[in-house]
């Protein structure tokens, strides 16, 4: 049997076909990008948040600074370097992000639920996130739960804002935002500013109707509405063998 | 000609002592490698008040420091437990003034980063491709706009920060302070360079030849240190490249035990304050535990830095 | 899993043929150390004009580069040989107009050092605090001000530079581009990070292995490099610090090669048009020459970056 | 016989005393701050602009930036580190330079003799000056020649402002600017903005009124004019045969 963590690391790796450089943290984020190394991006290179660019870690990590990811690696960056030089020098292809909310333009919550002065929640904030999104030539989301609680009409706070809000803010921005949402119901898309994320791809047996009931505004459907490839004989063969053979997060 | 630096080593109860005021803003630096947490506990032990905490990634030791009742203010760019869950106490300070409010001052990562170059730097601010059409410059009034003198663009900046102390655990350093970090070497170099006074945490204080042997593997220069101390072990649970893994066992009980408070306060008692200095929490740990974190080798291939002939 | 990078690994010929264009802004650098000499000659020897040529210390490749007929403007913040003297070529060009003017952007070394750093982050400009009272942002435009958000500060600011194209000289890289360099490491990253396309020269090219041993040591990473060269003693006269030493001696040359136009053109026919390329440079120094430039062992002592057991 | 390189020198080495970094070119600097180490400032370290500090060198380096100053040394910064953090951020006490002229302020020219647009002579420029004069706490100049072509009433252009030209500028100065001349004459100094270089000391046999001639200002005489020491048989001692025994600078 197929699980959902493996359905969104396949889907999410073919989005990456011809990328070369990939911002991701641990998890499916690493899972699709090693993936798509070994199928549809033979050039990628994961770039991670600590620093570290290419990482051939001898275990799976567990966190984006693992000791494991250093030992052997191409090159270990200061923070500076990596966020000022890497980062916002425009050096990243697409970055990886989740969000506890996100808006039909592609605007990310990681900061609070209810009121940042006096929150419900707090959450961890950005950390990079702002400027994955600022800076990455275009954003992938992948989120697994689909519903109307993350897939908001009005986020309670934006953390990370899409190059709409920064037009309206007067800073021209520098990537496209987020262009894909990878989730258990399906794939949303948007080419860039100005668009709503529309829905464009539904797994196999989901319907149009359950993906708008889970998402918290009036979903439109793109012209091209398909139906996403099962992941293949191959694709899980690589990923249950050579990317996470001890199913660290393929549970 | 030989010119052995001032000796600056100190014991850990000593720097505190001497560097960690009530009321002072202290940076303690180290992305997810090296952090600083042996300085922690000694603070709460030492019953510091009132500082103002600025860390990137406020984790564990911040969650500890609010435990011991030190800390007033927070500025960071990231609030939780790495990927392993939630910080109990940070949560009851923010989310219900429990036991009393907690200022928050938020940032994004590149945001305080851009603060400490500014500090190192002394500068007025520091310009940054972030926050445009974020919340967050609505809740921090410290992030501000400029606008470019070649065209019409418009740049957020932020200010400099220039802490009373930083903190940083680095692998090692000689006795005056020349510190060498490989691996994650994260924002430590600019947090030192920005504040008034530094300590310096190390596993080892080696022979000034050791140092001396490879320059460029030199972070922060003597010149920029205050004191130097030797605590083995002192970045636990986080990992010191080379030395120890990390304890990512503790990462995840960490949410069980903040979460409640009672759970919370004993652990307080047990391993903060009922310990007298860190080499008794390492012994507690005992010598079992310690070798579960063990790593092997794999030695870097020497460079030749030449010697005229 | 391995993951071999693409090999990036040309000869100097195609490397300067496909990436420097007439018309084109070339950054150099290198601060004494490392200088890309092979490649300046190289340049010179395809007959490249109406090059903007960005470098710190304006020194012997420069007035060769000018003497070469290479540059319709320099953007510097040092015209000098060192301490050993004059830039023949460069004074004529700048106090005669001869044999044609020069346009020269003149700038501090920290000035030019934050047009890197402005480039390298894409920043619309850099604060410092140098040029307040100086005659330079008079003759300089691109020196502006701006005032502080935070206060009633004002700051000078220079803009970005973007070169079309950074090299940089280094002691070791690997096929797909990963660049170590020890000793001076000077502004190398950020003229390779300001860069559209970045040519990276090495005393060699060495097995991935080498290079992964020890990451802390890679300067500039595989993703920002697009040509690897390996052009052994292509940093003559200047040094690379554990391969060769600097000949001094050509330094102190240079000022009456370079005051005599006949003596000028006739080093250039000799030691640039008429050597094929730099090993045929190298070879007609002969084995003698370079043994008197030859250092000694001084070996960095290996760290543990650690295993997991 | 004392040379004018030794007695420059064992001059400036005193003006050191208490001093923890200091800032220096090759040459008199250099010697003057190494004999410094062994007298008066057990302490001090040279920065040099090379990004080295901490220096031990096996033979006398030749350049900031010469190989024997890396081997051995304590750390090596890169540019960025080196004008950021170090000088930019306030870490060098005194900081020594030269010039082509220096004019009652302090000011310094090193770009150009005549108009920077078509100059008689092109001079090397700033380099880091500008850096040193605008950061350290404090400037020391040392001019083998004492005349009116170098003591200028006016600069043909300023290339490194004291702090009362950046006050005019509407920039408040982090440093003292010029404190101390050391000249082949005696020595010139001032406390700080506000101030004009006033003669303060002599050597032996130099008059005041051949100090004013060979100074293109009126030059003013301090309340406390006093005649140097000479050279004491240690510190030439120290000089000549610890500090450059191969006597390349002390020529």
């Amino acid at each position: 049997m197929t699980t959902s963590s493996e359905i969104l690391s396949v889907v999410a790796s073919r989005e990456l076909a011809g990328k070369r450089t990939v911002f991701a943290g641990i998890g499916l984020p690493t899972l699709a990008a090693s993936l798509a190394h070994l199928t549809v991006a033979p050039d990628l290179e994961i770039v991670y948040e600590s620093g570290v660019c290419g990482a051939h870690p001898s275990h799976l990590p567990e966190t984006i600074a693992d000791a494991v990811l250093i030992t052997g690696a191409e090159a270990v960056l200061s923070m500076p370097a990596l966020f000022g030089y890497v980062l916002q020098g425009g050096h990243i292809d697409v970055g990886f992000l989740g969000a506890a909310q996100i808006d039909r333009w592609g605007n990310l919550n990681s900061s609070v639920i209810g009121d940042w002065h006096s929150p419900k929640v707090r959450l961890p904030g950005s950390g990079g996130a702002m400027e994955v999104m600022a800076n990455s030539r275009e954003v992938f989301v992948v989120m697994r739960r689909h519903d109307p609680r993350s897939f908001v009409d009005e986020l309670d706070f934006c953390t990370s804002p899409g190059p709409d809000r920064a037009l309206a803010d007067g800073v021209r921005p520098a990537g496209l935002g987020v262009t894909r949402v990878i989730t258990e119901l399906g794939i949303l898309a948007r080419s860039g500013p100005g668009e709503e994320l529309k829905l464009v791809a539904l797994h196999p047996g989901v319907t149009v109707d359950q993906a708008r009931e889970c998402t918290g505004w009036p979903l439109e459907v793109g012209g091209d509405l398909t139906v996403i490839e099962p992941p293949s004989e191959a694709e899980l063969r690589l990923l249950r063998e050579d990317v996470d053979p001890e199913r660290v997060y393929l549970r | 000609m030989p010119r052995p630096g001032p000796d600056k080593t100190m014991s850990l109860r000593d720097a505190v002592a001497a560097f960690v005021h009530d009321g002072d803003t202290v940076a303690l630096e180290g992305f997810t490698h090296l952090i600083p947490t042996a300085a922690g506990h000694e603070i709460i032990r030492q019953g510091r008040r009132d500082l103002t905490v600025v860390r990137m990634t406020a984790d564990i030791v911040v969650d500890q420091m609010l435990a011991g009742g030190c800390v007033r203010k927070l500025v960071s760019s990231f609030v939780g437990n790495s990927s392993a869950g939630s910080l109990g106490e940070l949560r009851r300070r923010i989310e219900h003034a429990d036991p009393e409010p907690l200022e928050f001052e938020e940032y994004s990562h590149y945001g305080l980063i851009c603060r400490y170059l500014a500090g190192a730097q002394r500068l007025p601010f520091y310009p940054l491709r972030s926050y445009a059409g974020s919340d967050l410059p609505g809740v921090n009034p410290n992030i501000r706009k400029v606008a470019s003198p070649y065209g019409d663009e418009q740049i957020y900046v932020v200010p400099p920060v220039n802490p009373d102390v930083t903190i940083i655990h680095a692998q090692r350093a000689d006795r005056a302070g020349n510190t060498q970090i490989w691996g994650l070497t994260g924002i430590q170099a600019e947090a030192v360079f920005a504040a008034d006074k530094a300590i310096v945490v190390v596993e080892e204080i080696v022979a000034d030849e050791v140092v001396r042997s490879d320059p460029n593997r030199t972070v922060v220069p003597a010149h920029a240190v205050d004191a130097v101390v030797e605590v083995p072990r002192g970045a636990h649970p986080s990992f010191a490249q080379g030395y120890y893994d990390r304890d990512n066992a503790f990462y995840r009980a960490w949410s069980g035990i903040s979460r409640d408070k009672e759970k919370l306060a004993a652990w307080m008692a047990e391993w903060v304050h009922g310990t007298a200095d860190h080499a008794e929490y390492v012994a507690k740990l005992g010598e079992e535990f310690w070798a579960g974190l063990a790593v092997g080798e794999a030695l870097s291939e020497p460079v030749n830095y030449g010697r005229r002939l």
